[in-house]
């Protein structure tokens, strides 16, 4: 995957975040925290537990409630030669940052010929679950992913959150860092020292045959649960872990899918114009004459976010739906 | 001052709104609400008092710590529990929990998650009045944090430069999340920024319900004749963490909130009424007891009203 | 098309936009206009000119320069009953009230279980050209298909800019109107009275036997040009102009390329998950075994809108790319 | 007060300003050029005499109006005619135009065209300032119109908060493009809202170069020292209209717009230099001309200049 120290330690994700904030201000002093709750209380998911204490409130920064400026003045800073990581509550906030985000910073190293560019990190969390409902819940990963000039990574493992943050960070541009709510609990072993994930780099989760589900965030948890029930089946599926969302590792997704010759893209966020949509794109493109079947999308049905239980299992992609179209894709 | 009758009234529905959030605490403990329940004790007196002084016509918009105010504004209890426990039953069906409800039939804008979201709706909505001389006024209810959300600049300025019927009603509990108001911004009262806004902004004490309630009948008066609107920054204090999960201790200290509890709203109309002749101290259990008793038996039934359809119901999306 | 009236009257884009305007709001009380410069000025592009004359101006408001505000402002006007026409100057800054738009406006029907609706109409102009620059020139359209709630469309006659303008303002819903900088130059026949065109029907601007072309907004103009070069040599292109992007007429566009069996699609958009993505997966999906190619894709490049004409030429899709990928795909 | 050196050199700055204007309006009329001009005629007092109070690493925001900032701050004449019109010689490649570069050789944070979105920018190089213990000030310029876009308001919440090394320079020439101020605020004065954010707030004259100068030293030292940011209410008027097409006289009265012109700020600084005997007619007319040759000297190369070649440079889009 890259290189770094070949000792790995067992941490939950955040903690792996965490771990990796810590690694880099101890390392880089360009490199600062600042959003809402992030010092004095850690974060609203810990993440940033323990960093002011660490590295004082220069450094780490409680801000108001402001996500436009908050975007607008990291890309600021990181314009006049500081490293911003931003911590966003929730990925319903980014719409209130859009323009600072992708007008502004994403196209500055391009309008400007190239003179200046903003390496800047926006943590943010997505998933729907009960409870949180249309404002709290949302999975607009995919909104952004026509924007050029900006980098997005999606990670599933603690170990890949740790590589692709530090990678993140040291990128020189604009990096939308998506964090699933269903991942915040997982355990993993994670490497210690300089491991880096790079931006740009799918990573196959689980090998197979029969056919490809390409996937990201914690949906990955469900095609690795869906892939275990097709098993039993005798269906070998390839789980394909998409890592970064800008750019998609298009090379590796169409090898997956030249060998299986079938596939199920699977997403958390809305199936239409989403980002099951330009894989769908892509592959049929690249591959029309290899599918045996249409690439097949399953995603969230199109409607925001609901509150109450039953309606966020209609809306989300389930195991037994993964299932059931692999099943039909391969006829059996 | 609010007469004997609306004086009662507030004490009334300050005990429903604080009961209304003991029981949301506890069907958030016992798992059957999911999401966070914010509770607004403490804050009691502001719904109270500025629900009081509206006409049935005028409009408030909420937020996230929204219940109090629609427990003021005349919401059904039944209904409004429903809501934050997703059932079919709620308010909006299950779909939208209690950060996301409307109801016109009893002046309710609605309310949304995002902090700041829904002043520019009560904005519109005194536009709306405007325009068509209709008459009603908007109440835009926000925390101390949305006042540093642009939206609200943006919506304050509008307000102000067309002079529309609007009271924006700052609950300044002294914390935003976490984050307490001096680490927040650079002024000591919020009220200051409607000078900016070309219109009046004061700061006052959010724990006195009548005063609350005087405050609000001139600001609507003030609004509904064309003069304008008012901001009004209610000093006040929420006694519980900010979600479900938080004790409220990590980031206030202990005395802090001791000592905010020392100024309770519900006792502190309780104890005018009492010394004024207009209530006994047994009539005060009485009443608590028969709105703790409402509640529960609302509660009841919230709890064995059926859950949505595992459906998407993705026709419903788009009005027709 | 639709019932109105059979007279027809010979203008421009914009004035039939703006008798749209002036013939509703003489209809309905409800209907008002606000926006930057619309007032005084009679709008950026003079659409709401005269207006403010004819109807006063607590119905013809100039806005100071607050986006954000100006969607929320009107939104909760139209949920106190009235009917907002707001002009947005151009695409660009559609990313500023984006939270207003696809969280608040968007959602607020189906999160208030119906109970209330949210008729507003967002007209903004897009378009890339040379002058226009990063800020100023976008084609950010698709971006806003994956938000359920909110209506899309884009004329590209003048007839259909009243139709769709119309049966915009009279639906309960948000709509958010694309009208194309090629466009706003152009003349043709517009129905008198009560004209309206069914948002989510696409039009077939020219049958054809061959290929489909499948596009919106000014791409239409070169796609016709294609055509007619395409013609020449013998290949005979059906061109389906969208008109509404959300919904998307699935059922126009299936029913087209079931006959060709071959389709290009072109935008002015990003190419990379932006509208053609959805309709590439969408026709595959449904129409795996009919084709006989690949669903090509024919889009901006994956760059911010730049300055220079050169550059600008180099990033937008042209007459030339739409007809080699035409032939390309009838193998001629 | 700026001794006669700064002052002479004020005065030939503002003739650069104005004579690159005219310029852009020349080449936007033979079609050289594409995209508005934003002429910046009438405001030059206020690039002149802020730039020169400034220190070499002390760094600009700009905005649409953008091209007198740049002029004033350094920037190569000959690379900026040609970003202006679109050669693979300008600041940003052709890419951006005269609304989208930025170069920090000369302390140029860069500008856009969405009215208010650098003001973050400026805000967070004072940040990193901060922070770092650098000692650089940023000067957030903006026009009165930008003034109500909510992250203009966000972040000078932030500033003030922070006590950022940030002056905002807001030129107020009573216009967001043909709208008027008491059309879009319901202040009297845009300064009045630094009250609201902590910090100090002066509407000054800003057809004065000297005194816009002298109050950008006392600022850039306030800030310098930890003491917080200033926001500069610079008063003035542009000559033309908002954009290339628009002659600015369907929306401003003819007499509004000659009575503006003569408060000329050069004139008004030349008649002073001459009145101190530091400057005679003559030396100013051969300033001019020298200014004015420099300039069309500079312009006929661009124009000979290259365009950039027709490739989308998609690879360029991202930095490595
Ligand atoms: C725009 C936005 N940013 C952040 C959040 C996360 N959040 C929820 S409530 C809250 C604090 C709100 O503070 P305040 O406005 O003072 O209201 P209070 O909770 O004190 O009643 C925050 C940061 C949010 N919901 N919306
Ligand atoms: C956010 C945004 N809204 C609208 C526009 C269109 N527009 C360009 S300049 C302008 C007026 C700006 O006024 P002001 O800030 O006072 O600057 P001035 O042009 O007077 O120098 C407007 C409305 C824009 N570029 N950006
Ligand atoms: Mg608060
Ligand atoms: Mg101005």
């Amino acid at each position: 995957m890259s290189d770094g120290g070949t000792k790995t330690k067992e941490m939950r994700l955040q903690e792996a975040l965490r771990e990796t904030l810590r690694y880099e201000m101890a390392r880089d002093p360009r490199v600062f925290v600042m959003g809402e709750d992030v010092a004095l209380f850690g974060g609203a998911y810990g993440v940033t537990r323990g960093l002011l204490q660490e590295f004082g409130d220069g450094r780490v920064r409680d801000t108001p409630i402001s996500e436009a400026a908050i975007v607008g003045v990291a890309a600021g800073a990181a314009i006049n030669g500081l490293r911003p990581v931003v911590e966003i509550q929730f990925c319903d906030l980014l719409p209130l940052c859009m323009d600072q985000l992708v007008t502004l910073a994403a196209r500055y190293h391009y309008m400007t010929g190239g003179k200046i560019s903003v390496p800047i990190v926006i943590r943010n969390k997505f998933g729907t679950r009960p409870g949180g409902g249309p404002s709290h819940s949302s999975c607009n990963h995919g909104a952004f992913i026509p924007f050029p000039g900006l980098k997005i990574i999606a990670p599933t493992t603690p170990a890949d959150a740790k590589g692709l943050l530090l990678a993140a960070i040291r990128d020189p541009n604009p990096v939308l860092c998506f964090e699933s709510h269903h991942l915040y609990g997982i355990t993993g072993p994670v490497p210690e020292g300089d491991y880096m994930v790079p931006i740009g780099k799918a990573a196959i989760r689980k090998p197979g045959k029969d056919l490809t589900i390409v996937t990201c965030g914690g949906m990955v948890l469900k095609a690795d649960e869906a892939a275990g029930r097709l098993g039993e089946k005798g269906v070998d599926a390839e789980i394909i872990d998409l890592r970064s969302l800008a750019p998609l590792d298009t090379e590796t997704i169409l090898a997956s899918v030249a060998k299986t010759r079938r596939v199920v893209i699977v997403d958390e966020g809305p199936v239409v114009g989403g980002l099951t949509a330009e894989l769908a794109a892509v592959i049929q493109e690249n591959l029309f004459s290899n599918l045996k079947a249409p690439v097949i999308r399953v995603g969230a049905a199109p409607i925001p976010p609901p509150h109450s239980g039953p309606l966020v299992e209609a809306m989300v992609p389930g195991v037994d739906r993964i299932e059931a179209e692999a099943l039909r894709l391969v006829g059996a | 001052m609010p007469d004997s009758t609306k004086r009662k009234a507030m004490l009334r529905t300050m005990i429903m709104v604080r009961a209304f959030e003991e029981k949301l605490n506890d069907l958030y403990q016992r798992k059957v609400m999911f999401g966070s329940p914010h509770s607004y004790r403490g804050q009691e007196a502001i719904a109270a008092g500025v629900c009081a002084a509206l006409a049935p016509g005028d409009l408030i918009a909420s937020y996230h710590r929204g219940t109090g105010h629609l427990v003021a504004k005349g919401a059904d209890i039944y209904k409004l529990l429903c809501e934050c426990i997703g059932r079919r039953d709620g308010y909006s069906l299950g779909r939208g929990g209690k950060m996301h409800m409307g109801d016109l039939s009893f002046g309710f804008l609605g309310n949304t998650g995002t902090v700041g979201a829904t002043v520019p709706v009560a904005t519109g909505a005194a536009l709306a009045a405007s325009i068509r001389g209709s008459g009603e006024v908007a109440v835009s209810f926000m925390g101390d944090g949305a006042m540093n959300q642009g939206v609200v600049h943006e919506a304050m300025n509008m307000a102000g430069l067309w002079k529309l019927p609007v009271v924006f009603v700052v609950e300044n509990n002294l914390y935003a999340m976490t984050v307490s108001l001096e680490r927040s911004v650079a002024v000591k009262h919020l009220a200051e920024r409607a000078a900016g806004y070309g219109f009046e902004g004061k700061a006052i004490d959010g724990n006195d319900a009548e005063f609350v309630y005087e405050e609000t009948v001139k600001a609507a008066a003030k609004a509904r004749s064309g003069g304008g609107p008012t901001l009004l920054e209610c000093l006040t204090y929420r006694w519980d963490g900010h979600f479900g999960g938080d004790p409220g201790t990590g980031y206030r200290k202990r005395e802090e909130i001791e000592e905010w509890k020392r100024r309770d709203p519900i006792r502190r109309l309780k104890e005018k009424l009492i010394a004024a002749n207009e209530l006994t101290e047994a009539e005060f259990e009485k009443l608590s007891e028969t709105v703790y008793a409402e509640l529960d038996d609302a509660a009841k039934r919230a709890e064995a009203a059926p859950l949505p359809a595992a459906e998407a119901e993705t026709d419903e999306v788009f009005a027709r």
